[in-house]
Protein backbone atom coordinates (compact mmCIF):
# COMPACT_ATOMS: atom_id res chain seq x y z
CA UNK A 1 0.00 0.00 0.00
CA UNK A 2 1.32 3.40 -0.65
CA UNK A 3 1.67 6.07 2.30
CA UNK A 4 -0.44 8.65 0.35
CA UNK A 5 -2.52 9.04 -2.42
CA UNK A 6 -4.82 11.33 -4.60
CA UNK A 7 -7.93 9.74 -4.86
CA UNK A 8 -10.12 10.54 -8.09
CA UNK A 9 -13.04 8.39 -7.14
CA UNK A 10 -14.64 8.08 -3.62
CA UNK A 11 -12.50 6.83 -0.55
CA UNK A 12 -13.64 3.54 0.61
CA UNK A 13 -13.07 3.45 4.17
CA UNK A 14 -13.13 0.05 4.85
CA UNK A 15 -10.04 -0.91 2.23
CA UNK A 16 -8.37 2.01 3.81
CA UNK A 17 -8.74 0.26 7.01
CA UNK A 18 -6.70 -2.75 6.08
CA UNK A 19 -3.98 -0.87 5.52
CA UNK A 20 -3.19 -0.05 9.21
CA UNK A 21 -3.42 -3.97 10.11
CA UNK A 22 -0.55 -5.15 12.19
CA UNK A 23 -0.44 -7.46 15.15
CA UNK A 24 1.32 -5.67 16.81
CA UNK A 25 -0.65 -2.84 17.27
CA UNK A 26 -3.15 -2.38 20.08
CA UNK A 27 -4.43 1.30 19.35
CA UNK A 28 -5.38 2.09 15.74
CA UNK A 29 -6.99 6.06 15.40
CA UNK A 30 -8.67 6.84 11.97
CA UNK A 31 -9.74 10.52 11.22
CA UNK A 32 -12.13 11.84 8.58
CA UNK A 33 -12.21 14.83 7.07
CA UNK A 34 -16.11 15.58 5.03
CA UNK A 35 -17.42 18.01 3.45
CA UNK A 36 -19.85 20.21 5.87
CA UNK A 37 -22.81 21.85 4.78
CA UNK A 38 -21.27 25.39 5.93
CA UNK A 39 -18.04 27.43 6.65
CA UNK A 40 -17.75 30.44 8.05
CA UNK A 41 -21.13 30.97 8.14
CA UNK A 42 -21.88 30.52 4.46
CA UNK A 43 -23.87 27.23 3.36
CA UNK A 44 -21.95 24.82 1.11
CA UNK A 45 -23.18 22.95 -1.82
CA UNK A 46 -20.40 20.97 -3.03
CA UNK A 47 -16.90 21.74 -3.70
CA UNK A 48 -13.69 20.91 -5.70
CA UNK A 49 -10.15 19.66 -4.58
CA UNK A 50 -7.64 20.55 -7.05
CA UNK A 51 -3.92 19.33 -6.29
CA UNK A 52 -0.57 19.17 -8.07
CA UNK A 53 -0.46 15.89 -8.21
CA UNK A 54 3.43 15.36 -8.27
CA UNK A 55 4.05 17.13 -5.79
CA UNK A 56 1.54 16.25 -3.23
CA UNK A 57 2.13 12.87 -3.61
CA UNK A 58 5.94 13.17 -2.32
CA UNK A 59 5.11 15.43 0.19
CA UNK A 60 2.31 13.28 1.42
CA UNK A 61 4.30 10.33 1.50
CA UNK A 62 7.11 12.27 3.14
CA UNK A 63 4.79 13.34 6.24
CA UNK A 64 3.26 9.97 6.61
CA UNK A 65 6.45 8.40 6.40
CA UNK A 66 8.23 11.20 8.91
CA UNK A 67 5.48 10.15 10.94
CA UNK A 68 6.14 6.63 11.33
CA UNK A 69 9.51 6.97 12.18
CA UNK A 70 8.22 10.43 14.63
CA UNK A 71 6.07 8.11 16.97
CA UNK A 72 7.20 4.86 16.19
CA UNK A 73 4.40 3.37 14.06
CA UNK A 74 3.38 0.14 13.24
CA UNK A 75 1.61 1.30 10.19
CA UNK A 76 -0.21 4.80 8.60
CA UNK A 77 -1.99 5.46 5.79
CA UNK A 78 -3.49 8.39 4.17
CA UNK A 79 -5.79 9.75 1.32
CA UNK A 80 -6.64 12.54 -0.20
CA UNK A 81 -9.75 13.42 -3.06
CA UNK A 82 -9.42 14.97 -5.80
CA UNK A 83 -12.38 16.38 -7.76
CA UNK A 84 -15.75 17.25 -7.16
CA UNK A 85 -17.25 16.00 -4.12
CA UNK A 86 -20.83 17.70 -2.24
CA UNK A 87 -22.16 17.27 1.58
CA UNK A 88 -20.86 14.23 3.53
CA UNK A 89 -18.27 13.02 1.15
CA UNK A 90 -14.85 12.04 2.61
CA UNK A 91 -12.48 14.67 1.83
CA UNK A 92 -9.38 12.86 3.55
CA UNK A 93 -8.85 9.92 5.33
CA UNK A 94 -5.61 9.33 7.26
CA UNK A 95 -5.10 6.23 9.77
CA UNK A 96 -2.45 5.02 12.00
CA UNK A 97 -1.66 1.76 14.10
CA UNK A 98 0.52 1.90 17.15
CA UNK A 99 0.93 -0.08 20.28
CA UNK A 100 0.01 2.37 22.63
CA UNK A 101 -2.83 4.63 21.92
CA UNK A 102 -0.96 7.80 22.58
CA UNK A 103 1.44 7.78 20.08
CA UNK A 104 -1.51 7.06 17.84
CA UNK A 105 -3.44 10.08 18.47
CA UNK A 106 -1.03 11.83 18.38
CA UNK A 107 0.23 10.39 14.88
CA UNK A 108 -2.58 10.81 13.07
CA UNK A 109 -3.25 14.21 14.63
CA UNK A 110 0.13 15.51 13.49
CA UNK A 111 -0.37 13.49 10.02
CA UNK A 112 -3.51 15.67 9.30
CA UNK A 113 -2.52 19.37 10.18
CA UNK A 114 0.87 18.72 8.43
CA UNK A 115 -1.27 17.89 5.31
CA UNK A 116 -3.19 20.64 5.71
CA UNK A 117 -0.10 23.24 5.80
CA UNK A 118 2.16 21.45 3.85
CA UNK A 119 0.45 19.15 0.51
CA UNK A 120 -0.68 21.32 -2.81
CA UNK A 121 -4.02 20.74 -2.89
CA UNK A 122 -6.37 23.12 -2.85
CA UNK A 123 -10.39 23.80 -2.17
CA UNK A 124 -12.96 25.50 -4.31
CA UNK A 125 -15.98 25.75 -2.28
CA UNK A 126 -19.61 26.51 -4.17
CA UNK A 127 -22.22 28.66 -2.03
CA UNK A 128 -26.11 28.10 -1.76
CA UNK A 129 -25.88 32.47 -2.86
CA UNK A 130 -23.87 31.16 -6.34
CA UNK A 131 -20.58 32.53 -5.10
CA UNK A 132 -17.71 30.27 -5.09
CA UNK A 133 -14.29 30.39 -4.00
CA UNK A 134 -10.71 29.40 -3.34
CA UNK A 135 -10.03 29.32 -0.08
CA UNK A 136 -6.90 30.46 2.48
CA UNK A 137 -6.04 27.71 5.24
CA UNK A 138 -7.97 29.51 7.56
CA UNK A 139 -11.22 28.79 5.93
CA UNK A 140 -11.50 32.34 4.43
CA UNK A 141 -12.09 33.21 0.89
CA UNK A 142 -8.83 34.07 -0.96
CA UNK A 143 -9.60 37.84 -1.75
CA UNK A 144 -10.11 38.39 -5.43
CA UNK A 145 -10.74 34.94 -6.36
CA UNK A 146 -14.71 34.77 -6.39
CA UNK A 147 -16.35 34.24 -9.56
CA UNK B 1 15.72 28.55 -22.67
CA UNK B 2 12.47 27.66 -22.44
CA UNK B 3 9.95 25.91 -19.48
CA UNK B 4 6.83 25.10 -18.32
CA UNK B 5 4.49 26.78 -15.92
CA UNK B 6 1.70 25.45 -14.11
CA UNK B 7 -0.91 27.27 -12.49
CA UNK B 8 -3.68 25.60 -9.68
CA UNK B 9 -6.44 27.53 -7.48
CA UNK B 10 -6.42 31.57 -7.60
CA UNK B 11 -3.43 31.55 -9.82
CA UNK B 12 -5.18 29.83 -13.00
CA UNK B 13 -8.06 31.46 -12.05
CA UNK B 14 -6.48 35.15 -12.93
CA UNK B 15 -3.70 33.31 -15.85
CA UNK B 16 -6.62 31.84 -17.15
CA UNK B 17 -5.04 28.97 -18.00
CA UNK B 18 -3.77 26.13 -15.81
CA UNK B 19 -0.35 25.85 -17.95
CA UNK B 20 2.26 27.52 -20.60
CA UNK B 21 5.32 27.02 -21.86
CA UNK B 22 7.57 30.21 -21.76
CA UNK B 23 10.61 31.41 -23.60
CA UNK B 24 12.37 33.35 -20.88
CA UNK B 25 16.06 35.30 -20.40
CA UNK B 26 15.64 34.87 -16.52
CA UNK B 27 17.66 32.57 -14.38
CA UNK B 28 15.67 32.13 -10.96
CA UNK B 29 12.23 30.99 -9.82
CA UNK B 30 11.69 34.45 -8.12
CA UNK B 31 12.52 36.60 -11.40
CA UNK B 32 10.24 34.11 -13.42
CA UNK B 33 7.62 34.92 -11.30
CA UNK B 34 7.71 38.42 -11.58
CA UNK B 35 7.68 37.89 -15.57
CA UNK B 36 4.74 35.84 -15.11
CA UNK B 37 3.09 38.80 -12.85
CA UNK B 38 3.74 41.30 -15.63
CA UNK B 39 1.46 38.72 -18.17
CA UNK B 40 -1.23 38.07 -15.64
CA UNK B 41 -1.74 40.80 -12.89
CA UNK B 42 -1.26 38.40 -9.73
CA UNK B 43 -2.14 40.10 -7.13
CA UNK B 44 0.26 38.19 -4.53
CA UNK B 45 4.08 39.07 -3.87
CA UNK B 46 6.32 35.89 -2.98
CA UNK B 47 6.16 35.92 0.45
CA UNK B 48 2.89 34.66 0.01
CA UNK B 49 3.51 31.74 -1.70
CA UNK B 50 6.14 28.97 -2.37
CA UNK B 51 7.43 27.58 -5.29
CA UNK B 52 8.17 24.16 -7.06
CA UNK B 53 10.74 23.06 -9.78
CA UNK B 54 10.27 19.62 -11.34
CA UNK B 55 7.80 18.06 -8.40
CA UNK B 56 10.10 19.51 -5.15
CA UNK B 57 9.84 22.92 -3.08
CA UNK B 58 13.29 25.16 -3.64
CA UNK B 59 14.01 28.55 -2.76
CA UNK B 60 13.01 31.72 -4.60
CA UNK B 61 16.68 32.20 -5.34
CA UNK B 62 16.58 28.64 -7.17
CA UNK B 63 18.88 28.51 -10.50
CA UNK B 64 15.95 27.13 -13.42
CA UNK B 65 17.24 25.47 -16.73
CA UNK B 66 15.96 24.76 -19.51
CA UNK B 67 12.55 22.41 -19.73
CA UNK B 68 11.86 22.82 -16.04
CA UNK B 69 8.84 22.78 -14.59
CA UNK B 70 7.82 24.81 -12.16
CA UNK B 71 4.60 25.55 -10.07
CA UNK B 72 4.03 28.90 -7.74
CA UNK B 73 2.22 27.52 -4.70
CA UNK B 74 -1.14 29.60 -3.12
CA UNK B 75 -1.53 29.23 0.15
CA UNK B 76 -2.46 25.60 0.34
CA UNK B 77 -6.25 24.91 2.06
CA UNK B 78 -6.79 20.31 1.69
CA UNK B 79 -8.09 18.47 4.54
CA UNK C 1 -28.26 4.76 18.32
CA UNK C 2 -27.03 3.71 21.93
CA UNK C 3 -24.32 6.12 23.49
CA UNK C 4 -22.16 2.81 25.20
CA UNK C 5 -23.07 -0.45 24.87
CA UNK C 6 -21.22 -3.87 25.66
CA UNK C 7 -21.00 -6.54 23.10
CA UNK C 8 -20.70 -10.21 22.97
CA UNK C 9 -20.13 -10.17 19.36
CA UNK C 10 -17.81 -9.01 17.36
CA UNK C 11 -17.73 -5.25 16.93
CA UNK C 12 -18.89 -4.59 13.36
CA UNK C 13 -16.97 -1.57 12.30
CA UNK C 14 -19.03 -0.21 10.00
CA UNK C 15 -22.31 -0.23 11.37
CA UNK C 16 -20.64 1.62 14.23
CA UNK C 17 -19.27 4.13 11.79
CA UNK C 18 -22.94 5.22 10.78
CA UNK C 19 -23.77 6.14 14.51
CA UNK C 20 -21.47 9.00 14.10
CA UNK C 21 -22.93 10.62 10.56
CA UNK C 22 -24.00 14.20 11.08
CA UNK C 23 -24.41 16.27 7.99
CA UNK C 24 -22.77 19.55 9.98
CA UNK C 25 -19.51 17.38 10.90
CA UNK C 26 -16.28 18.16 9.35
CA UNK C 27 -14.38 15.92 11.65
CA UNK C 28 -14.93 12.48 12.12
CA UNK C 29 -12.44 10.24 14.63
CA UNK C 30 -12.19 6.78 15.61
CA UNK C 31 -10.04 4.74 17.92
CA UNK C 32 -9.90 0.95 17.94
CA UNK C 33 -8.34 -0.91 20.76
CA UNK C 34 -7.74 -4.49 19.67
CA UNK C 35 -6.31 -7.41 21.20
CA UNK C 36 -2.28 -7.45 20.58
CA UNK C 37 0.50 -10.29 20.24
CA UNK C 38 2.27 -9.10 23.47
CA UNK C 39 2.17 -7.27 26.17
CA UNK C 40 4.81 -6.22 29.13
CA UNK C 41 7.08 -8.75 27.21
CA UNK C 42 4.91 -11.33 27.42
CA UNK C 43 3.55 -13.20 24.16
CA UNK C 44 -0.78 -13.36 24.30
CA UNK C 45 -2.50 -15.88 23.19
CA UNK C 46 -5.89 -14.90 23.64
CA UNK C 47 -8.21 -12.62 26.47
CA UNK C 48 -11.30 -12.14 28.28
CA UNK C 49 -13.25 -9.31 29.35
CA UNK C 50 -15.74 -9.17 32.05
CA UNK C 51 -17.58 -6.98 32.94
CA UNK C 52 -20.18 -5.48 35.64
CA UNK C 53 -22.99 -5.28 32.88
CA UNK C 54 -24.98 -2.76 34.28
CA UNK C 55 -22.78 -0.23 35.92
CA UNK C 56 -20.63 -0.57 32.62
CA UNK C 57 -23.66 0.50 30.71
CA UNK C 58 -24.28 3.51 33.01
CA UNK C 59 -20.76 4.71 33.18
CA UNK C 60 -19.85 4.70 29.24
CA UNK C 61 -22.79 6.53 28.81
CA UNK C 62 -22.20 8.88 31.33
CA UNK C 63 -18.95 9.58 29.95
CA UNK C 64 -19.96 9.83 26.17
CA UNK C 65 -22.52 11.85 26.86
CA UNK C 66 -20.22 14.59 28.80
CA UNK C 67 -17.68 14.12 25.89
CA UNK C 68 -20.69 15.55 23.92
CA UNK C 69 -21.54 18.22 26.20
CA UNK C 70 -17.62 19.11 26.64
CA UNK C 71 -16.53 19.45 23.34
CA UNK C 72 -19.49 20.53 21.71
CA UNK C 73 -19.66 17.19 19.39
CA UNK C 74 -22.39 16.49 16.65
CA UNK C 75 -22.43 12.43 17.76
CA UNK C 76 -20.56 10.25 19.71
CA UNK C 77 -20.99 6.21 20.54
CA UNK C 78 -19.08 3.98 22.14
CA UNK C 79 -18.63 0.34 22.44
CA UNK C 80 -16.53 -2.66 24.52
CA UNK C 81 -16.49 -6.55 23.89
CA UNK C 82 -17.18 -8.64 26.79
CA UNK C 83 -16.32 -12.58 26.36
CA UNK C 84 -13.20 -13.94 24.69
CA UNK C 85 -10.73 -12.28 22.13
CA UNK C 86 -7.92 -13.80 20.03
CA UNK C 87 -5.24 -11.61 18.50
CA UNK C 88 -6.32 -8.40 15.94
CA UNK C 89 -10.09 -8.51 17.67
CA UNK C 90 -11.65 -5.45 18.38
CA UNK C 91 -11.93 -4.71 21.83
CA UNK C 92 -12.94 -0.99 22.32
CA UNK C 93 -14.23 1.41 19.84
CA UNK C 94 -14.61 5.00 20.08
CA UNK C 95 -16.36 7.45 17.62
CA UNK C 96 -16.51 10.98 17.40
CA UNK C 97 -18.18 13.63 14.87
CA UNK C 98 -17.62 16.98 15.60
CA UNK C 99 -17.25 20.34 13.68
CA UNK C 100 -13.43 20.73 13.53
CA UNK C 101 -10.52 18.30 14.00
CA UNK C 102 -9.46 19.80 17.67
CA UNK C 103 -12.36 18.62 19.39
CA UNK C 104 -12.98 15.52 17.60
CA UNK C 105 -9.35 14.42 18.17
CA UNK C 106 -9.74 15.62 21.89
CA UNK C 107 -12.82 13.68 22.84
CA UNK C 108 -12.43 10.42 21.39
CA UNK C 109 -8.74 10.46 23.61
CA UNK C 110 -10.87 11.73 26.35
CA UNK C 111 -13.41 9.22 26.01
CA UNK C 112 -11.21 6.07 25.68
CA UNK C 113 -8.83 7.41 28.70
CA UNK C 114 -12.02 8.07 30.69
CA UNK C 115 -13.69 4.41 29.51
CA UNK C 116 -10.26 2.56 30.82
CA UNK C 117 -10.30 4.56 33.88
CA UNK C 118 -14.15 4.55 35.22
CA UNK C 119 -16.09 1.75 33.77
CA UNK C 120 -15.72 -1.90 35.26
CA UNK C 121 -14.62 -4.22 32.82
CA UNK C 122 -11.65 -6.32 33.36
CA UNK C 123 -9.08 -8.34 31.14
CA UNK C 124 -7.61 -11.92 32.01
CA UNK C 125 -5.00 -12.39 29.27
CA UNK C 126 -3.96 -15.64 28.21
CA UNK C 127 0.01 -16.27 27.50
CA UNK C 128 1.44 -18.73 25.49
CA UNK C 129 3.76 -20.24 28.34
CA UNK C 130 0.37 -21.21 30.09
CA UNK C 131 -0.13 -18.62 32.77
CA UNK C 132 -3.29 -16.11 32.60
CA UNK C 133 -4.10 -13.15 34.95
CA UNK C 134 -6.40 -10.37 35.08
CA UNK C 135 -4.45 -6.45 34.63
CA UNK C 136 -4.05 -4.31 36.05
CA UNK C 137 -4.74 -0.50 34.83
CA UNK C 138 -1.16 -0.18 34.28
CA UNK C 139 -0.98 -3.89 32.20
CA UNK C 140 0.32 -5.28 35.03
CA UNK C 141 -0.63 -8.57 36.43
CA UNK C 142 -2.57 -8.26 39.42
CA UNK C 143 -0.33 -9.94 42.49
CA UNK C 144 -2.03 -13.33 43.43
CA UNK C 145 -4.50 -13.31 40.40
CA UNK C 146 -2.26 -15.92 38.34
CA UNK C 147 -3.51 -19.16 38.13
CA UNK D 1 -31.02 -7.88 56.73
CA UNK D 2 -29.85 -10.13 53.10
CA UNK D 3 -27.97 -8.26 50.66
CA UNK D 4 -26.98 -10.00 47.27
CA UNK D 5 -22.52 -9.43 46.66
CA UNK D 6 -21.20 -10.03 43.14
CA UNK D 7 -17.74 -10.57 42.50
CA UNK D 8 -15.67 -9.92 39.37
CA UNK D 9 -12.07 -10.15 38.11
CA UNK D 10 -9.40 -11.46 41.20
CA UNK D 11 -11.87 -10.74 43.30
CA UNK D 12 -14.10 -13.88 41.73
CA UNK D 13 -11.47 -15.92 41.33
CA UNK D 14 -10.64 -15.46 45.20
CA UNK D 15 -14.06 -15.98 46.07
CA UNK D 16 -14.44 -18.76 44.52
CA UNK D 17 -17.97 -17.33 43.07
CA UNK D 18 -19.07 -14.58 40.97
CA UNK D 19 -22.24 -14.11 43.55
CA UNK D 20 -23.62 -14.57 47.05
CA UNK D 21 -26.29 -14.17 49.15
CA UNK D 22 -25.27 -12.69 52.87
CA UNK D 23 -27.22 -12.45 55.74
CA UNK D 24 -25.65 -9.66 58.06
CA UNK D 25 -25.67 -7.70 60.43
CA UNK D 26 -23.23 -4.73 59.21
CA UNK D 27 -24.91 -1.46 57.85
CA UNK D 28 -22.56 0.22 55.77
CA UNK D 29 -20.15 -1.20 52.18
CA UNK D 30 -17.10 -1.10 54.42
CA UNK D 31 -18.36 -3.80 57.19
CA UNK D 32 -19.74 -5.90 54.65
CA UNK D 33 -16.21 -5.66 52.55
CA UNK D 34 -14.56 -6.45 56.16
CA UNK D 35 -17.09 -9.32 56.27
CA UNK D 36 -16.52 -10.53 53.03
CA UNK D 37 -12.50 -10.80 53.51
CA UNK D 38 -12.41 -13.02 56.53
CA UNK D 39 -14.55 -15.63 54.71
CA UNK D 40 -12.54 -15.17 51.37
CA UNK D 41 -9.17 -13.86 52.35
CA UNK D 42 -9.04 -10.83 50.26
CA UNK D 43 -5.39 -9.34 49.75
CA UNK D 44 -6.80 -5.47 49.33
CA UNK D 45 -8.01 -2.84 51.46
CA UNK D 46 -10.66 -0.82 50.50
CA UNK D 47 -8.04 1.79 49.37
CA UNK D 48 -7.23 -0.22 46.34
CA UNK D 49 -11.16 -0.95 45.65
CA UNK D 50 -14.79 0.89 45.08
CA UNK D 51 -17.78 -0.37 45.70
CA UNK D 52 -21.02 0.11 43.74
CA UNK D 53 -24.55 -0.43 45.18
CA UNK D 54 -27.35 -0.76 43.36
CA UNK D 55 -25.35 0.08 39.77
CA UNK D 56 -24.04 3.08 41.15
CA UNK D 57 -20.82 3.87 42.39
CA UNK D 58 -21.07 4.85 46.18
CA UNK D 59 -18.44 5.92 49.35
CA UNK D 60 -17.35 3.02 51.48
CA UNK D 61 -20.08 4.97 54.48
CA UNK D 62 -22.94 3.83 51.96
CA UNK D 63 -25.89 2.30 54.39
CA UNK D 64 -26.85 -0.63 52.84
CA UNK D 65 -30.21 -1.70 52.92
CA UNK D 66 -32.02 -5.51 52.63
CA UNK D 67 -32.14 -6.79 49.26
CA UNK D 68 -29.05 -3.92 48.03
CA UNK D 69 -26.90 -5.85 45.14
CA UNK D 70 -23.26 -4.55 46.46
CA UNK D 71 -20.37 -4.92 44.08
CA UNK D 72 -16.52 -4.42 45.21
CA UNK D 73 -14.68 -3.00 42.47
CA UNK D 74 -11.28 -4.23 41.80
CA UNK D 75 -8.88 -2.23 39.62
CA UNK D 76 -10.51 -1.97 35.92
CA UNK D 77 -8.71 -2.94 32.72
CA UNK D 78 -10.66 -2.15 29.90
CA UNK D 79 -9.45 -0.95 26.53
Amino acid sequence: MSLFRLSAEAIDLETERHAIDHPAAGAFVAFEGCVRDHNDGRRVLALDYQAYARLAEAEGARIVQAAIERYELHRAAAVHRVGSLVIGDVAVWVGVSASHRGAAFNACRWIIDQIKADVPIWKNEHYADGDSGWLHPDGSVVSGSIE
Amino acid sequence: MSVKILYFASLADRASCSEESVDTQSTTANSIYEEACLRHGFPSGIDKLRVAVNGSFVSWEFEVNDGDEIVFIPPVSGG
